[in-house]
């Protein structure tokens, strides 16, 4: 019974995280979406009996790309639309 | 135990497919969608990664075997080689995951050098080139 | 050590890791390592041919594990006469760019010849594997070294170029990714001759979704319409070395997938109607879009997909004859474009602003490259007596057996517009006065020598073309025969030498 | 307009894939009886323990079944780096007055990450020595020792990753890594074929080669994203 509540939670969590990062306007909360999406999919992964393939999201896609996505952003414009003042995008 | 885990599996089969399958396939859909749409590059590579996200938990849904356990022998199971779920979607996902990583690397640097060039990363103003 | 297929893997791998440590002892070494390895590549070839034509298949097991359970490698016919082509393009592609750049920093010349070279290495292994996830790998390989290339000059658009491919081929590698999956779920086996041996089991709405995904992800190597939107920009913006092996090389490889995924793999009867629709489709629109180029790589690269559509048109046929053609007219469209690729780069190079324009009356200055832009020029349009005329006659000849008259009426159509622009650059180069006063970059010896042994090919292979039919007719034979690739790979025991 | 295009585009293909996937029962076994070694997932978990002696089925199949897509995978990432470098390339000047990324960092969070650290690294070298007995293994800890560099990088002005000592490093790997698959042609067997067979199925030193190669993966994956790492945080900002 646990295995499905744990399921369901952890589906409705993971779309609702994607969708956040899709829509969210602050690219910045969009990335830290994906980190989240990564978080609950290594859950997920780990439920499912792939402690291998858990670790390795753990590993890449909650640090590495999320950390690389922050550098990007740094480089280039926080602001999805690119509307507010270039200055402010300070990270 | 098990027997409580395999009446709970059939009865509620239909909800978990759709929660693995469904949440897979939504979250591909959603990263195409952000392919498509969005004119940020960066919303973009994330759309990509999201969808990304998507096959892999595919994959590992493929894998599982109702009951299963994770494909390690560790002491005192050895000869549990019957009851584990499927080992080689497993391998395949890690190799998919690296690879992942490293096009979204070489993706976000293109938008760095693009950001330098146009000083702007939304597609619809970088068009040099025909889009 | 026996000369194994594996020779082509890892003796790049050595060189790529190695490059880094020994650029530091010299800055001429990473020049020269490429070189070598491709020279290599190319004994490798002959050896291995030798054991083709005595054995009809060559095949490796990776890591001890016999066929459907560990990776193998495999050279049939057809993949070996496709190895051995990329091979030789290789080195003579080395031998042009050898000092492609002369004046740049140790950093980047070293990461272009590593790119370079494991492009190559990368199309190669899509080639010679036979197990379906290995092939993705590969795949992955030549796209990001294809990437990084085509964002290698600064100065220009290569990164725009070079993202747009990312995006495309990022979503592509995903498509195949699922199409693999899916499969997996119903053969339960990578290995591509026991998928083959098990397809029958599948249903055929599932088939059929596979096969979609398969040819939407490889069509993007492919050059296949509407997945080339990558092309022309990548060819244009990439260096010139890299712009001919995207062409002479990468095309080739995406073919290759194409092409063993649906004769081998499935069994599909509508696969091969597709192949000549989207073939058709292909050639045609991108033979109109080459008409209205003004840049000459942008019309080299529109010419190259149309030549792609027509090849997918002639394997569509299905026949033997057409297959035969098929292979020919690779081989042809290898050696042809590659070296219009060179000459053209060279003569872009010293025109103004890189239009067809501004190349007018240059061959007084460059009368050699000139004169081989023209050979390549009529060479791939098909007029006789050069090889590019033989591919074309076979191709219609296979089409007539099968009384294709729409085929046929749109293939000689396509012709004639290729004969217009084509000729319209030649008109430019040869009859028009000079107007510009600009200083002539010659292209080094190395390169001449290179774009003389393709030069050569092209009027030896035209006035004697069984030199190469007698083999491409036994490699179409053997292309179209599954049973016994499924029957080879299966039952292998070791290397067969 | 478009977006309409797209949406409905979308439903399609969902439809497609739902279909699809509905017609593959989750949870089934489809791998089979595993001893009869009809498939390769039911041969892999019938012959791992005996032949590789290799507690951790997934290991095995990454390193040695499939080595050739590992060794594909690593060089993936060599090659990331490399035209991560070419693309993200800048002249000597610039590189100079570049500003890495760096979090205002208190005196707490530096000390914090300076006793982290060296746990990091070890717990990311654990997770690759233990690749073969327990979940994880080169590419995982790979990448924990790479976020404890990541972790230095940003915290520490003054750290910097010694470029020449990375190169010797990753280039060593990626050779050994060859090397070992030469040896197995060169004494007489197959390309990384897995020659010692020694050891007791779940003591440390077990599963021959598997062990060894999975160490070096390990060095090299963590060298490289550290590199990756390195090139990117120090892009000079915009103004």
């Amino acid at each position: 019974m646990i295995f499905i509540i744990l399921l369901i939670i952890m589906a409705v969590l993971l779309i609702a995280a994607a969708i956040y990062s899709i829509t969210h306007r602050d690219l910045l909360f969009a990335v830290m979406g994906t980190g989240i999406v990564s978080v609950i999919l290594s859950m997920f992964f780990f439920l499912l009996q792939a402690p291998d393939v858990a670790l390795t999201e753990a590993a890449i896609g909650i640090a590495l790309t999320t950390i690389i996505f922050i550098i990007t952003i740094r480089n280039t414009s926080r602001d999805e639309d690119e509307i507010i003042d270039k200055e402010d995008k300070k990270i | 135990m098990q027997e409580q885990f395999n009446e709970v599996f059939t009865k509620y089969h239909e909800v978990i497919t759709w929660g693995v399958y469904g949440t897979a396939i939504a979250l591909m859909l959603i990263g195409l969608y952000a392919i498509l749409i969005k004119k940020n590059l960066v919303k973009i590579i994330i759309g990509l990664t999201i969808m990304d996200a998507g096959i892999h938990l595919l994959f590992v849904g493929i894998g599982y075997i109702q009951n299963g356990t994770a494909p390690i022998f560790s002491p005192g199971y050895e000869n549990a080689a019957d009851r584990m779920v499927d080992p080689v979607p497993q391998a395949l996902v890690l190799t998919a995951i690296i690879i992942g990583f490293a096009i979204t690397a070489v993706a976000l640097s293109l938008v760095i050098r693009l950001y330098k060039h146009h000083h702007t990363a939304k597609i619809d103003q970088i068009k040099s080139l025909k889009w | 050590m026996v000369i194994t297929p594996i020779h082509y893997i890892f003796v790049p791998l050595v060189a790529a890791f190695a490059i880094p440590l020994l650029s530091k002892i010299n800055k001429e070494l990473p020049r020269i390592i490429p070189g070598f390895v491709l020279f290599y590549n190319i004994i490798i070839s002959i050896v291995l041919m030798q054991q083709v034509n005595e054995f009809g298949y060559v095949s490796e097991v990776i890591a001890g594990w016999k066929a459907p359970w560990g990776i193998n490698l495999i050279i049939t016919p057809f993949s070996g006469f496709l190895v051995s082509l990329i091979s030789v393009l290789g080195f003579l592609i080395w031998m042009y760019g050898y000092r492609f750049k002369q004046v740049i920093d140790r950093g980047e010349l070293r990461t272009y010849n590593i790119l370079q070279m494991m492009m190559i290495t990368g199309a190669i292994g899509i080639i010679i594997t036979g197990d379906i996830f290995n092939l993705f790998v590969f795949l992955e390989i030549v796209a990001i070294t294809a990437v990084s290339l085509t964002a290698f000059y600064r100065e220009r658009d290569g990164a725009e170029a070079g993202f747009k491919y990312l995006l495309i081929g990022g979503f592509a590698s995903s498509l195949i990714l699922l199409a693999i999956l899916i499969l997996y779920t119903q053969v339960g086996t990578l290995n591509m001759a026991e998928i083959a041996d098990r397809m029958h089991t599948v249903p055929s709405g599932i088939k059929a979704t596979i096969l979609i995904l398969f040819i939407v992800g490889f069509g993007i190597e492919a050059e296949l319409f509407p997945l080339n939107g990558w092309v022309p920009d990548a060819y244009s913006q990439a260096p010139g070395p890299t712009s001919t092996a995207f062409a002479g090389i990468v095309a080739k490889a995406g073919v290759y997938g194409l092409i063993r995924i649906i004769f081998t793999l499935f069994d599909i009867d509508g696969a091969y109607d597709f192949l000549i629709t989207a073939g058709l489709i292909t050639m045609i629109v991108a033979e109109a879009a080459a008409l209205k180029q003004t840049n000459l790589k942008r019309m080299l690269a529109y010419s190259s997909i149309g030549q792609m559509g027509l090849a997918l048109v002639a394997f569509g046929i299905g026949t033997k004859e057409a297959v035969f053609a098929a292979m020919f007219l690779l081989f042809n469209h290898a050696v042809i474009k590659s070296l219009l690729f060179m000459t053209g780069s060279i003569l872009m190079y010293n025109s103004k602003d890189k239009t067809i324009n501004s190349i007018k009356g240059i061959y007084k200055k460059l009368p050699i490259i000139s004169l081989l832009f023209a050979l390549g020029a009529f060479a791939i349009v098909g007029l006789p007596p050069f090889s590019g005329f033989w591919s074309k006659l076979y191709i219609l000849t296979a089409a007539a057996d099968k009384n294709m008259i729409f085929l046929i009426v749109t293939i000689l159509a396509v012709s004639i517009v290729e004969i217009v622009y084509y000729f319209r650059v030649i008109g430019k180069l040869y009859f028009a006065e000079d107007e510009n006063v600009i200083e002539i970059h010659k292209p080094t010896p190395q390169a001449f020598v290179a774009m003389a042994v393709l030069g050569v090919t092209i009027i030896v292979v035209g006035f004697n073309p069984d030199l190469v039919t007698g083999y491409f007719h036994n490699a179409a034979d053997i292309l179209l025969d599954k049973a016994s690739y499924i029957k080879y790979v299966l039952n292998v025991e070791s290397v067969i030498q | 307009m478009k977006k309409a295009f797209v949406i409905i585009l979308l439903a399609v293909l969902g439809f497609f894939l739902t279909k699809t996937f509905m017609d593959i029962p989750f949870g089934e076994n489809r791998i089979g009886e595993v001893s009869s070694n009809e498939t390769a997932a039911g041969y892999y978990l019938n012959n791992t323990p005996a032949k590789t002696k290799v507690a951790n089925v997934v290991t095995a199949i990454v390193v040695n079944y499939r080595g050739l897509d590992t060794l594909g995978e690593v060089t993936v990432l060599f090659l990331a780096s490399t035209g991560l470098a070419s693309i993200l390339y800048r002249r000597k000047r610039e590189e100079e007055d570049a500003e890495r990324l760096s979090l205002p960092s208190s005196r707490i969070m530096r000390t914090g990450v300076r006793v982290l650290f060296p746990a990091i690294v070890l717990l990311g070298i654990y997770v690759f020595i233990h690749g073969h007995l327990t979940p994880g293994g080169g590419f995982q800890g790979g990448t924990i020792v790479a976020t404890g560099f990541l972790l230095m990088l940003i915290s520490y002005k003054g750290f910097n990753t010694d470029h020449n000592r990375m190169v010797w490093i990753e280039s060593l790997a990626g050779l050994s890594f060859v090397g070992i698959g030469i040896w197995g042609l060169i004494s007489g067997n197959t390309f990384l074929e897995n020659i010692p067979e020694t050891g007791i199925l779940n003591s440390l030193i077990s599963g021959g080669l598997i062990p060894i190669i999975y160490i070096v993966v390990g060095f090299k994956v963590a060298v490289e994203l550290t590199g990756i790492l390195d090139i990117l945080l120090n892009i000079k900002p915009k103004k």
